[in-house]
């Protein structure tokens, strides 16, 4: 089983990344973006058949891993 | 089967070299066969345009303890210590992907030096960029520099200098040249010839996968079907593998159980084992079901060509292997036999218990092509520019335009993204004329200068290979070294052509007769030829990387000035030669004419007295004159310290841009105290050396007395704003 | 005074370390990560470097390693623990320190001198500094740019929490000298009882004379006190 | 207008940052992993009513800055 994972840092922790790609999609000429943020984003690929185990085992991953959770958001998403 | 015309062209092969192939094997070879000797018949393996020419480099002297031809040259430096250091060019990947060429390159040039036994303890790069005013200049820029900080960063080794330049030859073609040095025992250094008969073959380090596969597959008909999913890649490098090999490699050579050992560079499995083998004149047999690899389902061809970084062949001593093994393990890195040495000469490949592929060694090395290639002697212009034929221009005027061109502009925003000092041995960082890396717990040092110029290479490739290795030996003299060696990458054009081939020849020429008059024999190197687009080639562009010796750290020197009062003499003289000079370049945009001069024995002489005032301290800031002239080289040592000059008017005020702007070779500015004056005016006259007093420290101004003044935080200004003003501007 | 030094795969700055521990006679063990036991030790270091390539989150998966049990148990016993560049990043994934090391605001690696100011002196690890003092280290790294929440930036002003914030030549604290983009202009904090010390400068790029400055040496020294 | 982007490795490019990730899981006890591989994530948020004119405005971001594409390959979608 496949799952897809974001993480993205909290609404209200600086993110350095995104405040600069975005000044640098401004210069570029994108005259009409309101925001971007930047974020990571893993592909998992479990021998796990049954879908809440396996979302649970993910979830498990994130909280222990993946993410930071003092600053850090995830989402997980099934994908195959 | 076959091998049919396309195939072989696809390989970068001619059709009379596959013909040979087929004489030296007796039959036809099959694809991975093709494919290998692709890989070793290459221009980059086999050296087939340069090797005849590059013969003639001296590369043996008394502290030579191995020349080219090894994974790196080595030098000794007393005391049982010995410098272990390489340059190579990683043009092209770096031009596809920048940061990863880039890294990759650095990656490779480190394998290169700790597979001889040393640990690395700096880098250096010299890396030229197209012209600022083209849109990709700025990309490449930003991620060659973040490439080679991320990689070096990383293992730890700190990057301490280099030079990075601008010129519209390399729009399309950029140059990124990684230069490593290493410090050994020098009683234990290890080698890529291989020993004995049924030794065991190891890799070691990453996993194979499908990076950097030779181009050739995707044209190769065998491929055709699946050509989408075997796109060649670009290799990725892992600094954090990299790291744990070099500590892996470190802890396995404290004993005895290699025999011989060799990072997997260039065509990867195949250089390697074939490199060993033919060394050792014996042959190699592996078995491909064994490599460890990264992607399901790879062909042989793919293990055999594939150029995945971070990986070692390694031949074991018998009974060695649990205990390297267990070393490998506890730095999580893969440990796996894969073959053995034979005595068949032959390069055997088994792969599901078949033999896919049945080489003798030496159709792959010493019978492979090597060619004495047609060359054109390089037309010299004689044409002396005047001063007065160009227009009026206000020296300060000159000067700061100079400063802050993007070729002479302080390059802080590069260095400042390496980490210069990790390891604590960095006694002088970039900035200066040479890095400057102390031993470990020595009192001694080794300087490190990397040098180009291939504006007067192009103009006249003869002289411009003599001033390059001049300009090194003054840089390393600049800081107090005795310049002991030197490595050198040569990044030409297309070898086939005429007139390239030329610039090669006539350049080696100039750097081997350099070379022998100051005793500074060639350890290492590597070409780089094919650097062009739409068949136009970048000017002849050879880098030298330097090594001295400081046996005394306490002799250190820097550009800084110290003393307000003191007085600044030139050594050498000045004529006022402004052909090719950055004055003309940045003020008028003209590059004609001949490069100055270069007089060996000038050079020899001036060099060799700075380096005793040095010693005698009477010296006490020294910097070289070098591109700019003398003008630029004093503002250098003003901003580096921020005191001021005062400058002496010139005798002929005529001529005052021609004193002040040429680029005359062979020149030092020493700071020294005015009661020395009268000993050095009787240390000149016995040792026949010219020389004059052209300034005095004072605080703060930077002037010329009536002409001009300057507060040093403008010269300073001038000098710093360059590259954060390019870079701001996305 | 006995030292550790914990090496991860990937550090870098272990033996830079133990090179000033060892010269100021500290009896030092380098200890490393698969260990499962911690000598007993007066201060344990965790050098700077990049552990496992700073992948993921720089410090994250040392943070997962054996030997951290080892350090947050000898911690909670009141060892000293100093983290350095890599080893601050690596206290905080590991929670001995609370915060968050982002990626600095130019998104570019710093490797250069900068000046930090020391702003509190009545502890173990700057005793030997004034109060105020102005100090040239040298920074390099890549997630240096310090963030907390505001309960927790309180929490570290009001008390005493800061040791070391970046500043000008004068000791002014401003936008100018921060390098990295820090909260506060904040180099280096204490965890509550100021046993444990992350900071981004690094203390051993400035222990030897020959080379740049002593200004790192005092903290080596305080330690000693 | 908000999209999402996820820009991942090329098959068959080196992973290194996936690679030390999923040994960590390993070590950490998840025996079921078959792989993971790590990439980045953006959320933008453009002021544009079309989505096709966004999706085009994005995916011309990805291939100029966002991602690169001699080793990487994007994802765009629409999630607002
Ligand atoms: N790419 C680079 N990496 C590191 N240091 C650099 C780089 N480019 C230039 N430098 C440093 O900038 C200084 C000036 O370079 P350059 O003008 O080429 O010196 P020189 O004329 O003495 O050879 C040197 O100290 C050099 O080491
Ligand atoms: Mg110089």
């Amino acid at each position: 089983m496949k799952f897809s994972v974001t993480v993205t840092l909290k609404k209200d922790v600086l993110d350095p990344q995104g405040k600069v790609v975005g000044q640098t999609l401004k210069n570029m000429g994108v005259k009409n973006l309101n925001q971007i943020r930047q974020g990571k984003f893993f592909e998992i690929d479990l021998s796990e058949e049954n879908s809440t185990k396996g979302k649970n085992q993910v979830k498990e991953m994130c909280e222990k891993l993946l993410a930071n959770q003092i600053i850090e958001d995830f989402k997980i998403k099934i994908t195959e | 089967m076959v091998i049919t015309k396309d195939q072989i062209n696809s390989h970068g092969l001619k059709v009379e070299e596959y013909k040979k192939i087929k004489e030296l094997l007796g039959r036809e070879a099959n694809l991975l066969e093709l494919g290998i000797f692709s890989a070793m018949w290459n221009e980059h393996c086999s050296y087939k345009s340069s090797k005849i020419h590059l013969k003639k480099l001296p590369t043996k002297n008394e502290i030579v303890i191995q020349g080219p031809g090894e994974n790196a040259g080595v030098i000794d430096i007393g005391d049982d210590d010995a410098i272990v250091f390489k340059i190579e060019s990683h043009n092209h990947p770096s031009f596809i992907e920048p940061y990863q060429g880039a890294a990759t390159g650095v990656g490779g040039i480190l394998r290169d030096v700790f597979t001889m036994g040393a640990r690395p303890i700096a880098l250096m790069n010299s890396i030229h960029f197209g012209s600022p005013d083209i849109k990709i200049t700025q990309n490449l820029l930003n991620g060659v520099v973040s490439g080679i900080g991320g990689y070096g960063n990383s293992v730890g080794i700190p990057t301490v200098g280099g030079e990075t330049k601008f010129n519209s030859t390399y729009n399309e073609n950029i140059l990124v040249n990684a230069m490593a040095i290493g410090h050994a025992n020098k009683n234990k250094i290890f080698y890529s010839k291989a020993k004995g008969i049924n030794k065991q073959v190891v890799y070691v380090g990453s996993k194979t996968g499908r990076d950097g596969i030779h181009g050739a597959t995707m044209a190769s008909s065998e491929f055709d079907d699946k050509s989408d999913e075997k796109k060649p890649t670009v290799q990725v490098g892992d600094p954090f593998t990299e790291k744990l090999l070099l500590e892996a490699c470190l802890e396995l050579m404290k004993d005895n159980s290699i025999i011989s050992i060799q990072d997997m560079g260039a065509a990867g499995l195949t250089s390697s084992s074939v490199e060993m083998a033919s060394k050792g004149k014996l042959g190699i047999e592996l078995n491909l079901n064994k490599i460890p690899c990264r992607e399901r389902n790879m062909t042989p061809y793919e293990m055999m060509l594939s150029e995945s970084q971070e990986r070692m062949l390694i031949i074991l001593d018998d009974e060695k292997e649990k205990e390297a093994k267990k070393i490998f393990q506890k730095w999580d890195l893969d440990f796996v036999v894969i073959g053995k040495t034979t005595d068949s000469n032959s390069l055997v490949l088994n792969y599901d218990n078949k033999i896919v592929a049945d080489i003798p060694i030496s159709a792959l090395s010493d019978k492979a092509p090597m060619y004495d290639r047609k060359w054109n002697k390089s037309k010299i212009s004689k044409k002396k520019i005047k001063i007065k034929d160009i227009k009026k221009i206000r020296i300060e005027d000159a000067l700061i335009k100079i400063l802050s061109s993007p070729n002479h502009s302080n390059k802080n925003w590069i260095t400042n993204q390496y980490d210069q000092v990790v390891m604590c041995d960095t006694v002088q960082k970039s900035g200066g004329d040479s890095a400057v890396i102390r031993i470990h717990n020595k009192n001694k040092a080794i300087a490190i200068s990397v040098d180009s110029s291939a504006n007067y290479c192009k103009a006249d490739p003869k002289t411009g290979g003599k001033q390059i290795v001049c300009e090194n030996w003054r840089n390393l003299i600049s800081v107090g070294a005795k310049p002991l060696a030197i490595t050198n990458c040569l990044n030409f054009g297309n070898p086939e052509k005429t007139n390239v081939m030329g610039e090669f020849v006539e350049c080696v020429e100039g750097i081997k007769e350099a070379c022998e008059f100051l005793n500074f024999p060639v350890v290492s190197g590597n070409v780089s030829f094919y650097n062009e687009t739409n068949s136009k080639s970048i000017f002849p562009t050879p880098v030298i990387g330097g090594i001295g010796l400081l046996d005394n750290l306490n002799n250190i020197m820097s550009i800084k000035t110290k003393n307000p009062g003191n007085l600044i003499i030139v050594i050498g003289k000045t004529i006022g030669h402004l052909n090719q000079s950055a004055f003309l370049k940045e003020n008028f945009s003209i590059c004609e004419g001949p490069p100055p001069e270069v007089n060996f024995v000038n050079e020899k002489n001036n060099g060799l007295a700075v380096l005793k005032l040095i010693k005698e301290k009477i010296a006490l800031s020294v910097h070289d004159i070098s591109s700019g002239g003398m003008l630029v080289s004093l503002s250098e040592m003003s901003i580096s310290s921020g005191l001021g000059l005062k400058i002496y008017k010139p005798k002929k005020m005529a001529s005052a841009l021609e004193y002040f702007f040429g680029e005359d070779q062979g020149r030092y500015l020493i700071e020294i105290s005015k009661n020395n004056l009268n000993r050095i005016e009787k240390f000149m006259k016995q040792n026949k050396i010219f020389f004059e007093v052209v300034a005095e420290v004072q605080n703060d101004i930077f002037e010329m007395e009536k002409i001009f003044s300057l507060k040093i935080n403008d010269l300073h200004n001038f000098n710093n704003q360059w590259y954060n003003n390019y870079n701001a501007t996305n | 005074m006995k030292s550790s030094v914990i090496v991860f795969p990937g550090s870098n700055c272990d033996r830079d370390v133990a090179v000033v521990l060892e010269k100021l006679q500290f009896k030092n063990s380098m200890i490393w990560h698969k260990e499962t036991e911690l000598p007993r030790s007066d201060l344990i270091v965790i050098p700077g470097g990049f552990s496992y390539g700073d992948y993921l989150r720089s410090g994250a998966v040392a943070a997962k390693s054996n030997i951290l049990s080892e350090v947050i148990r000898a911690a909670n016993k009141g060892a000293l623990i100093l983290g350095i560049c890599n080893g601050f990043q690596i206290l905080i994934e590991c929670g001995l320190l609370k915060g968050a090391l982002l990626r600095n605001s130019k998104l570019k690696f710093i490797s250069k001198d900068i000046l930090v100011k020391v702003l509190s002196n009545k502890n173990k690890f700057f005793n030997k500094y004034k109060d105020g003092e102005v100090l040239k280290l040298n920074i390099a790294h890549n997630e240096g740019n310090y963030f907390t929440d505001k309960k927790h930036l309180d929490e570290l002003e009001d008390n005493n929490l800061i040791p070391l914030k970046y500043c000008d030549k004068k000791g002014n604290l401003n936008n100018e000298c921060n390098p990295n983009g820090s909260i506060n202009n904040i180099a280096g904090i204490f965890n509550k009882d100021k046993n444990i010390l992350g900071m981004m400068p690094h203390p051993e790029r400035m222990s030897d004379k020959f080379l740049t400055n002593e200004d790192g040496l005092g903290l080596f020294l305080s330690l000693m006190n």
